[in-house]
């Protein structure tokens, strides 16, 4: 259910720990404050209140630390984002195609297949467009998503730290069958992934329009029931 | 109501004993006219930002379709407005110097140079039509898709603006029958005002336009 | 700015109101035109859009001055226009960075 | 005006009371009146509220089990469509503005209606048209919406239910926003009682006037883009259409031109709310008004420059993904503004926690949990795994239910007096409020983890490893059923046998706390002049015993 199968979803995580642990301290520091001004002055105890117009000091404090937080915030996301998009040369890859509601992969050999299989020593480009309206390509255990448009190439690039079968879902809504339009990445020892691409499975030649929803996923067949 | 109400403060109770609050506060009128005016702005502007990334994505496709549309029927349209705008100037100058007939009379006129306008914008879209060349027209669903774009941002963005020529004609006819009445009049004239401010806005917009698809070459 | 001077002589006419220079003005407009009719002949290349939209960009701040009468309006009219100008060129901007670096 | 608000034999008259040209139900539909138009405004958008919450309700009864319950997809489909559609369109975005906004904003600054209330009431009936609309087209052949509220086309331009009309109703519902808006600023200009400067305005005022040129500017571009949409449906001009050259993404960026901006149109009014609250129960001036004033308006102009952040993975270019990321974390540093100076508000008070106050706490709380994850999605590579997830939908329920729903609570808990004349049971509505927010967290807060367990927002199904969260929450929803249910029917009694409030039951120093309560029709026996700004609890006595 929560599993990291990249380096970059490890980066992800710690990003979102960053900020998230920033967050809480914040959080709590405002909670705990005002709570404690709510008892501290109450009117039983303070009958008289303070008129205290403002602190100028005080407010350029609390607009320049934030400042300097969301900067950070902002730096390491930049900077997790840039890792995986700047250099994808030399990346395998394989081209995907989404439609109401099924994918598509094709291998540079021109093999076909509906479910994702890629090898683990090098990284693995995938461009990707749309047949009819906007899907998502989302693989939780690396973190990453993007959206397939409809006449237009976007790319993510994957490079896996193990292998494994991971679940592939659709994040952008589409229709009737969107949340069913789930398929499968597994990735494979270099060796194995050769194989598999040579000798080929049982989808070797299936046409690409396939209405098929994937087949090798316990998970899917579970709620497909 | 205040008590200090000052001399040109005029409140109006018009609805039998209904107290309407009704301040008369011109420039509180014109202010929100103006306001109004940005929205407009900002509905075209919309378009303009659609016809700025389509112009990048597609321009030998731009240069190529603006070549069907006729300059000097688009530079006709331009010396219309422009001239109506000035008319309609004149109106409101008219009536604020108290010459009633003649604010009527160039009122009159901006409202045929609207009609006239359409006119020719008539002849220009029946022109396309007849060749094919509409929204799911056969001859269009021969050209690539940068020429369909182009056509598409054609017909919306005319088309839009041709829905506000009708709008303020309709505007400027209904303040034409209220200066007849009297109820815009060289002491209070307001709304005609607001009426022209509309019809410039009108104008502005195709200036903008009439480069933007005619002289593309 | 109270119920007692919403109408303190800032009616329209703070100056004025005249025929000739409005006629002057639409002159001017339709010179206008005919430049851009003139210049759009010539092959500017990549200024061509640039000339166009200088040549309407003058022509309607003629429009916004006169005819629409922002020249004489309070100086919180002009603020607005120009705010809501600016808000608008940031928006063309930022749009821009994503249609052109695509 | 003193004829109207006193009737012959002398006694004050309320605009209840009041008899116009019209009496009955006609006397409030062709009323001209502001605080019967905010009035009426209030009773619509509660209504549309309960409608829009039975829908979650079975949403929420829908996602017990995975695969099919109580309603097939395309059923589930139309429902989150219909829910984002009324508590966005319908109730959130009018809600505080046109609501409370209409009966406060004339009478906090001393005027007796708004600038052009013949237009107000003209905005009222688009509101209503527009609303009906959207009802009206469920009945349709093509069947009910189903594309979620956003309308992403080229979905929205294929699906074959019906979408013309309810984008039409939503263009209507836009129309009257911009009316309201420019109604506002003019009114702000234009009919401030003398003395009030700018920056002696109560700042729910500033919130209102921030708003107002959101309303303004924001607007019409998503007009545009749903007119395009129409169009596109109605003549297949192919602006967004990709078989015919036309570009999704760019409707993304006009949908979010507007629609981003429009959080702020929610949040801020309630921001404004909560700075009309604090001073009143702490009995203290407000901490920094300055900035709180100006930080509206730089909420709402920031704002206007950050839409690109819903946009992370939709394919834009990688510049404009870290400008807009970047964007979107100043624009968090003015609402940190706002925060900050509430809690030091708090500061040496003599405080008293009544229900609002009390629902002004629960807010901070809730909205800082939902400001604080926008951080997290606005940060990209987070953003990059979240987008689309329930963590989307766990960050947007908490700003817009636990911030804007939740003062909306508050302002009706804390002007219910002022509005009706009347008190209800206060220990009742705290034990409301702590319902609701038990329930609300075990809502919500789980949502938050499901998202980053990668469930996808607008599944009708989902894997069966998530079905543990998921009754959670449904559990969760029951809970807030029950506090809002007390909460609206606690209202509902102090409406019917709540004992008499007098004028000025928490001690507030705003203009609208020294006119009788109900107010009388024109709001002022005489315009008052101000000497002081709003809060300036120095001068309580001066400034309430000036009764009028
Ligand atoms: C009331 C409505 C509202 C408000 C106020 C906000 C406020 C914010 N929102 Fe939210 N948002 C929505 C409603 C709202 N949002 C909705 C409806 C969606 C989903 C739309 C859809 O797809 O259907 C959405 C989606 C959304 C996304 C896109 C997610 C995605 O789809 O991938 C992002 C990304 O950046 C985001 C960010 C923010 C940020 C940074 C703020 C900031 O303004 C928050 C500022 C507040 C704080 C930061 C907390 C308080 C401050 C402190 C406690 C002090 C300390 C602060 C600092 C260190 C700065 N929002
Ligand atoms: C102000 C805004 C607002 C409010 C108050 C709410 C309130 C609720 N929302 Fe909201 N929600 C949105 C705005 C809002 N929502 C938006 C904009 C979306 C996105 C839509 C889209 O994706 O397009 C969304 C999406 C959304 C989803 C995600 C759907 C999906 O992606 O698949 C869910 C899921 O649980 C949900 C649940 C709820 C629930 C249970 C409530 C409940 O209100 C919580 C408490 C209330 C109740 C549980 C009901 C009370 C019932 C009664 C008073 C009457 C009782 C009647 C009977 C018993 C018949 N909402
Ligand atoms: Cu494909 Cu959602
Ligand atoms: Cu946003």
């Amino acid at each position: 259910m929560f599993e990291t199968a990249s380096d970059y979803a490890q980066n992800v995580d710690f990003v979102m720990l960053l900020i998230v642990g920033i967050s809480v301290v914040l959080l709590l520091g405002i909670t705990i404050a005002m709570i404690y001004f709510v008892f501290r002055y109450s009117r039983k105890r303070n009958p008289v209140a303070k008129q205290i117009h403002g602190n100028v000091i005080l407010e350029i404090i609390w607009i320049v630390i934030p400042t300097i937080i969301v900067m950070v915030m902002f730096w390491y996301g930049y900077e997790g984002f840039q890792r995986l998009r700047a250099d994808s040369e030399g990346a395998y890859e394989v081209k995907v195609y989404g439609f109401m509601w099924g994918w598509n992969f094709e291998y540079p050999n021109g093999k076909k297949n509906d479910t994702l299989y890629i090898p683990l020593g090098q990284k693995t480009k995938l461009v990707m467009t749309s047949r009819d309206v906007l899907h998502s390509f989302y693989i939780p255990a690396f973190r990453l998503k993007e959206d397939l448009v409809g006449g237009k190439s976007t790319f993510i690039v994957l490079e896996p730290s193990k292998t494994g079968s991971f679940d592939v879902a659709c994040a952008e809504y589409c229709g009737l069958n969107h949340s069913r339009m789930y398929t499968k990445l597994h990735v494979l020892e270099d060796s194995e992934f050769d194989k598999w691409l040579k000798i080929g499975m049982p989808e070797e030649g299936k046409k690409d329009e396939t209405k098929t929803l994937p087949k090798d996923s316990v998970k899917t067949e579970a709620i497909l029931e | 109501m205040s008590t200090n109400s000052s001399t040109n403060v005029a409140h109006e109770e018009e609805h039998g004993h209904e107290h309407v609050h009704d301040l008369r506060d011109d420039y509180g009128s014109k202010l929100g006219m103006w306001l109004f005016l940005f929205t407009e702005l900002l509905l075209f502007g919309g378009l303009f930002l659609l016809y700025m990334a389509y112009r990048f994505e597609y321009f030998p496709e731009f240069q190529l379709s603006a070549k069907s549309l006729k300059i000097w029927m688009g530079g006709l349209n331009t010396i219309i407005l422009l001239t109506s705008s000035l008319t309609m100037v004149l109106s409101i100058i008219a009536l604020q110097r108290r010459k009633i007939k003649a604010s009527i009379y160039w009122l009159i006129t901006t409202i045929s140079f609207a009609f006239g306008f359409l006119v020719v914008k008539y002849f220009e879209w029946s022109d396309k039509f007849s060749h094919g060349i509409f929204p799911g027209g056969e001859e269009l669903a021969l050209k690539t898709q940068g020429e369909k774009i182009f056509y598409g941002l054609y017909f919306s963005m005319t088309g839009l603006h041709g829905l506000h020529v009708i709008i303020g004609m309709i505007i400027l006819t209904f303040i034409l029958v209220f200066i007849v009445k009297g109820k815009v009049s060289p002491d209070r004239f307001v709304l005609l005002e607001n009426g022209g401010l509309y019809w410039h806005l009108v104008d502005l917009i195709w200036i903008f336009l009439f480069p933007l698809f005619y002289l593309l070459h | 700015m109270s119920h007692t001077d919403t109408n303190d002589g800032k009616i329209a006419h703070a100056h004025d109101p005249r025929y000739g220079i409005n006629i002057m003005i639409w002159i001017t407009l339709l010179s206008l035109t005919v430049i851009t009719i003139a210049v759009a002949g010539i092959d500017l290349g990549n200024y061509t859009l640039l000339v166009a939209m200088f040549i309407a960009a003058i022509k309607s701040a003629f429009v916004i001055n006169y005819f629409m009468h922002i020249k004489f309006e309070d100086l919180l009219f002009k603020l607005f226009l120009v705010g809501v100008i600016l808000v608008l060129l940031v928006v063309f901007v930022l749009t821009g960075f994503d249609v052109f670096l695509r | 005006m003193s004829d109207s608000t006193v009737s012959t034999n002398g006694d004050y008259v309320n605009f209840y009371q009041y008899k116009g040209k019209h009496t009955g139900i006609l006397g409030w539909l062709l009323s001209v009146d502001h605080k019967r138009i905010g009035l009426l405004y209030l009773g619509s958008m509660v209504t549309f509220f309960l409608v829009g919450m039975t829908l979650g309700f079975f949403m929420r009864l829908e996602l017990w089990n995975p695969g099919q319950d109580i309603m097939g997809p395309q059923t589930y489909n139309a429902l989150f469509t219909l829910h984002g559609i009324i508590m966005i369109f319908l109730v959130i975005i009018p809600g505080i503005p046109a609501g409370f906004g209409n009966f406060f904003l004339p009478i906090q600054i001393g005027a007796e209606d708004v600038s052009f209330p013949r237009l107000n009431l003209f905005s009222w009936y688009l509101y209503t048209i527009g609303g009906l609309l959207a009802v009206a087209s469920l009945f349709l052949s093509g069947g009910p919406i189903d594309t979620g509220w956003t309308f992403y086309a080229p979905y929205s331009l294929r699906t074959g239910t019906e979408v013309i009309m309810p984008l039409m109703a939503a263009f209507i519902l836009g129309f009257s926003s911009i009316l309201t808006g420019v109604n506002f600023v003019t009114t702000v200009h234009r009919l401030r009682a003398p003395g009030m400067t700018f920056f002696k305005l109560p700042l729910f005022i500033w919130a209102l006037y921030s708003t107002a040129w959101i309303q303004i500017i924001g607007t019409p571009i998503i007009g545009i883009t749903i007119l395009l949409v129409v169009v596109e449906r109605l003549f297949g001009v192919g602006l967004f259409d990709p078989a015919m050259g036309g570009d999704p993404i760019l409707f993304q960026h006009l949908f979010w031109i507007y629609s981003h901006p429009a959080v702020y149109i929610m949040i801020l009014p309630a921001m404004g709310v909560v700075s009309e609250i604090i001073p009143t129960f702490a009995r203290k001036t407000i901490f920094g008004y300055g900035a709180i004033a100006v930080s509206s308006i730089a909420i709402a102009f920031v704002g206007t420059l950050v839409w690109g952040h819903h946009m992370f993975t939709s394919g834009m270019s990688d510049e404009s993904r870290w400008v807009y990321s970047f964007l979107t974390f100043i624009v968090a540093l003015p609402s940190g503004v706002k925060i900050f100076n509430w809690v030091a508000t708090m500061y040496k008070g003599s405080i008293k926690a009544e229900t609002p106050f009390l629902y002004v706490m629960a807010f901070i709380f809730l909205f800082s949990i939902g400001g604080l994850t926008g951080l997290v999605l606005g940060s990209l590579a987070t953003d990059v795994h979240l987008h689309d997830t329930y963590f989307v939908v766990a960050h947007f329920h908490y700003v817009m239910f636990g911030g804007t729903i939740f003062i909306f609570f508050a302002a009706l808990h804390y002007w219910f007096p002022k509005m009706f004349g009347k008190m209800y049971n206060t220990k009742i509505a705290n034990i409301a409020l702590a319902i609701m927010v038990v329930g609300f967290n075990m809502l919500y807060f789980t949502f938050f983890i499901l998202g980053y367990l990668g469930m996808p927002r607008r599944y009708y199904d989902y894997l069966p490893e998530f079905q543990g969260m998921h009754q959670f929450a449904t559990v969760g929803s029951w809970v807030m059923i029950a506090g809002i249910l007390l909460m609206f029917i606690n209202l509902f009694l102090g409406l019917k046998n709540g004992k008499k409030s007098g004028n000025n039951p928490w001690g507030g120093m705003t203009l609208e706390w020294t006119v009788p309560s109900p107010p009388p029709l024109l709001n002022f026996k005489k315009i008052p002049t101000v000497k002081y700004g709003p809060y300036e609890y120095e001068h309580y006595d001066e400034v309430t015993n000036n009764v009028n």
